[in-house]
């Protein structure tokens, strides 16, 4: 038996995924990614697995989405 | 709580529509910053595999308690996914900084674009 | 109980030794190359008390931090990684001895401390990549290498370098991702990281799972060939080579390949063997695929008109060849591709050193200026030539005894057809050598002064060069040590 | 510096010792609870790149030069790999925990061997390293 929590988690992440490969903008593509990130992070931990939640949480959520921005900021914002 | 009956392979399956969908990104966007979110998207979706592996349906966190013999998660495929997620930030970081650069000398992070001026160039 | 294994020192000193060149550096070190020399030096001198003591104690094993295999990383210490490690670390030393004042002024100042900490960095993740028996300490020393090879070829920032660079690290960032999925695969069938632990599982497990099993093969040759550059996926190789500077190109045409492939050889033949060679046809395409390389690698070679670019396609052409020689799987053929590593390691360097020589002191990047330059550089160019031919398969040199080897291997496997490629494949490689030998000493302006440049270049440059050479003939003509050497390893492998 | 908005350097100021201090429990409690070298280095440099995002570069240059991230950097792993080295002096190979670092009882602080110091190790090489990284990613024009 599985989870309802997790299967919801899991749509989710598969409908913000498509947003991400959809979207043109490139800051909000990046935004969306976050949020992605901390999704699985979310789904790692009820899959208890909480060494991986909390570095996803660190290193994809946090630090990826800094250098991400850090390097829209310098080559500009839309997707041409 | 509302029973529903799925098959538990549904982690698998999404790690392997996750992964595709990371892949598509990166190979049908121009875009060379969307080109690195189709790579982490393909990167977490095999760290999910791997959790996917590690996972016991009834089992608990793997912290031990001194005397419990409590039926745990397996802790191996997460420990490696530690190293697998560093190792894909560092990999994100470098392609980023590279990204900066090849803006400053051709002007855009197309990479249809970035074909076009090479080909003016040679001519 | 073992305590210190020489071949884990050699991946200790290096990983120490990068690690201080950057404080090294902070602390205004200048003498960074005679730093690189000493360190490659003392880690060529354990490689070579490695392939002792494995020939004197037979195959070790080296379990890091006192773990049992089942749940521990651990290194294995074969006839195969011996001889690898050895070829890796012997070639580094070269490169290192090689590099000298004039070679060195390609890479800006302040950026060698960080150069020599990339290619230490470089060197131990190959050697580690060479020595593991773990499947996902593997894995890391992958990226370590990938991540570092980028850095080796963007360390001069230029338009080609940056393209060059941002191709490969997509490349190489997806055949990573896979061969990772691979080894999920492979621990979810099996339960093991280990190689040889998963290889027996699978043996059973295989016919058992064979959708999982296959899909583990499938991802695991698709990255593995992404890196060695097998001929569809090399599309990165080229550009990669031709905007490197002239030791960064040495280092990866000579000796990264090389390492990527050995992995190969130990994955395919000791984990996902009877995937690879009875459930699917896996091998047989990858032999196909081996013939198009050969062809296909020789013919753009004709076609291009710079020289590092050209002898880029030559290496897809040879790497082919290597793949051709392994996924035959009979004994020539294997041995031919084993020692065809060492040959290609040995004569790919040469080239691009006597190359690199010619391109930093005149600046000639296309073939049509190595007109005249026997004339101008004979030394130079008896070595390049030396080189080319060994590299076409000319008899007393190297490169023919293995395409020899291979080409019995071809017979043995009843693939007769692949032996006319491996022929045919000779006489393009002769359509685009032999012209730039015989117009460098025959072809160009007849005014040209004769002008012996041994002084120019000075004893350590020439050094390397004449020891590559050296072996180049000694493996030519007495080819039956190194031969009976890797048929041992063969034997181990293919029982 | 151009721009300088009051709530946000009043937050910086009052959560930065308490992101400084998840962080560090993260690396120090690796062996008994979730975290680690990685994740808590990771959550103390991004504290220091939080400095430097609403205080400016120059703040953080004062704190944290990139001679001292690079000297740490290094340092790091040169510990690291020490300590690895440091079983050989009791004929054990590369990594193994020493007699000299007691296992202690399950559960308390002092306990599990060296894996805390070789994770202090790592979390001081990660901190530094997002630094460094920030910095050269051009974190400069981002405040």
């Amino acid at each position: 038996m599985i989870n309802l929590f997790h299967f919801v988690l899991i749509l989710t992440l598969i409908v913000v995924v498509i947003s991400v490969a959809k979207i043109k903008d490139l800051l909000s593509a990046v935004i969306l990614f976050a949020v992605y990130n901390l999704i699985m992070s979310l789904l790692w931990q009820q899959m208890r697995a909480p060494d991986v939640a909390i570095t996803e949480a660190a290193l994809g959520a946090g630090v990826t989405t800094v250098l991400l921005v850090a390097a829209i900021s310098k080559t500009g914002r839309l997707e041409k | 709580m509302i029973d529903i009956v799925v098959h538990p392979n549904i982690y698998y399956f999404a790690s392997i529509v996750l992964f595709l969908i990371g892949f598509y990104i990166l190979l049908t966007h121009p875009n060379l910053i969307k080109k690195v979110i189709g790579l982490n998207v393909m990167d977490s979706a095999i760290f999910f595999f791997f959790v996917a592996v590690g996972f016991v349906s009834d089992g608990g966190s793997p912290i031990v308690e001194a005397g419990s013999e409590a039926l745990t998660v397996n802790p191996v495929p997460s420990g490696l996914m530690l190293t697998g997620i560093v190792v894909s930030v560092s990999v994100t970081a470098f392609a980023l900084a590279i990204i900066i650069k090849v803006y400053q000398h051709y002007g855009t992070i197309n990479v249809e674009e970035i074909y076009v001026v090479r080909s003016e160039r040679e001519c | 109980m073992l305590g210190v294994h020489p071949g884990v020192l050699v991946v200790l000193v290096l990983l120490i030794s990068a690690f201080i060149s950057p404080v090294l550096d902070q602390f205004k070190f200048k003498r960074f190359s005679i730093f690189a020399i000493g360190v490659s030096g003392i880690v060529f001198a354990l490689s070579i008390i490695t392939i002792l003591r494995v020939n004197s104690l037979g195959v070790e094993y080296y379990h890091f931090g006192g773990w049992t295999p089942d749940k521990g990383i651990e290194f294995i210490f074969g006839e195969l990684e011996a001889l690898m490690l050895l070829l890796v670390s012997g070639m580094f030393f070269v490169v290192y001895i090689y590099n000298q004042k004039k070679i060195r002024a390609e890479i800006s100042k302040h950026l060698r401390g960080w150069y020599f900490t990339l290619a230490f960095m470089l060197q131990a993740s190959l050697s580690g990549l060479i020595l593991t028996n773990d499947l996902f300490n593997m894995f890391v020393f992958i990226e370590i290498s990938a991540l570092t090879t980028v850095a080796l070829i963007s360390i001069n920032e230029n338009r080609d370098t940056v393209f060059a660079s941002i191709k490969y690290l997509f490349l190489t960032a997806v055949g990573s991702s896979s061969v990772l999925f691979s080894i999920g695969l492979i621990y979810l069938l099996t339960g093991y990281l280990n190689m040889d632990l998963a290889g027996m599982e699978l043996i059973e497990l295989a016919g058992m799972y064979p959708a999982a099993s296959s899909m583990a093969m499938l991802f695991m040759f698709f990255g593995l060939a992404m890196k060695s550059a097998l001929f569809p996926l090399h599309i990165w190789l080229p550009d990669a080579y031709y905007s490197a500077p002239t030791i960064s190109t040495a280092i990866m045409a000579g000796i990264v390949g090389k390492a990527y492939i050995v992995v190969f050889i130990k994955v395919f033949y000791k984990v996902l063997s009877i995937n690879f060679f009875e459930q699917t046809n896996l091998a047989n395409i990858t032999v196909i695929m081996a013939g198009i390389a050969i062809i296909f690698g020789s013919l753009f070679a004709i076609g291009q008109t710079k020289i590092k670019r050209m002898l880029a396609y030559s290496s897809v052409a040879q790497i082919g060849y290597i793949f051709l020689g392994i996924a035959l799987a009979t004994e020539s053929g294997l041995t031919g591709g084993i020692l065809h590593i060492i040959n290609h390691s040995i004569i790919k360097t040469l080239l691009f050193l006597t190359v690199g020589v010619i391109i930093i002191y005149t600046g000639a990047e296309n073939i049509i200026d190595f007109q005249g330059a026997g004339r101008k550089y004979p030394f130079t160019m008896i070595l390049f030539s030396l080189s080319a031919l060994a590299m076409v398969g000319i008899p007393p040199l190297n490169g023919f005894m293995s395409k020899w080897t291979i080409a019995m291997g071809t017979l043995e496997a009843e693939k007769p057809l692949y032996l006319v490629i491996i022929i045919l494949s000779s006489l393009l490689n002769g359509v685009y050598y032999l012209p730039i030998i015989i117009q460098s000493f025959f072809g160009g302006d007849e005014e040209l002064g004769y002008n012996w440049e041994f002084k120019r270049l000075g004893f350590k440059i020439i050094l390397p060069l004449i020891t590559l050479a050296a072996l180049i003939l000694l493996i030519g003509i007495f080819p039956s040590y190194p031969i009976n050497y890797i048929n041992r390893i063969v034997f181990s492998l293919i029982s | 510096m151009k721009f300088r908005d009051t709530i946000v350097s009043i937050i910086t100021r009052f959560m930065l010792p308490f992101i400084t201090l998840f962080g560090l429990y993260l690396i120090v409690h690796v062996h008994l609870s979730p975290g680690g070298g990685f994740s808590g280095g990771t959550v103390v440099g991004a504290g220091f790149v939080l400095l430097s995002l609403t205080y400016g570069i120059s703040m953080q240059e004062r704190k944290f030069s990139h001679r001292t991230s690079t000297l740490i950097e290094s340092g790091g792993a040169l510990i690291y790999i020490i300590l690895g080295i440091s079983a050989f002096i009791y004929g054990q190979p590369f990594l193994s925990n020493l007699p000299i670092f007691p296992a202690g009882t399950p559960g308390r602080l002092f306990s599990g061997g060296f894996i805390a110091l070789l994770n202090i190790a790592i979390g001081v090489k990660v901190a530094s390293t997002i630094v460094a990284l920030f910095d050269s990613l051009g974190g400069e024009d981002l405040h």
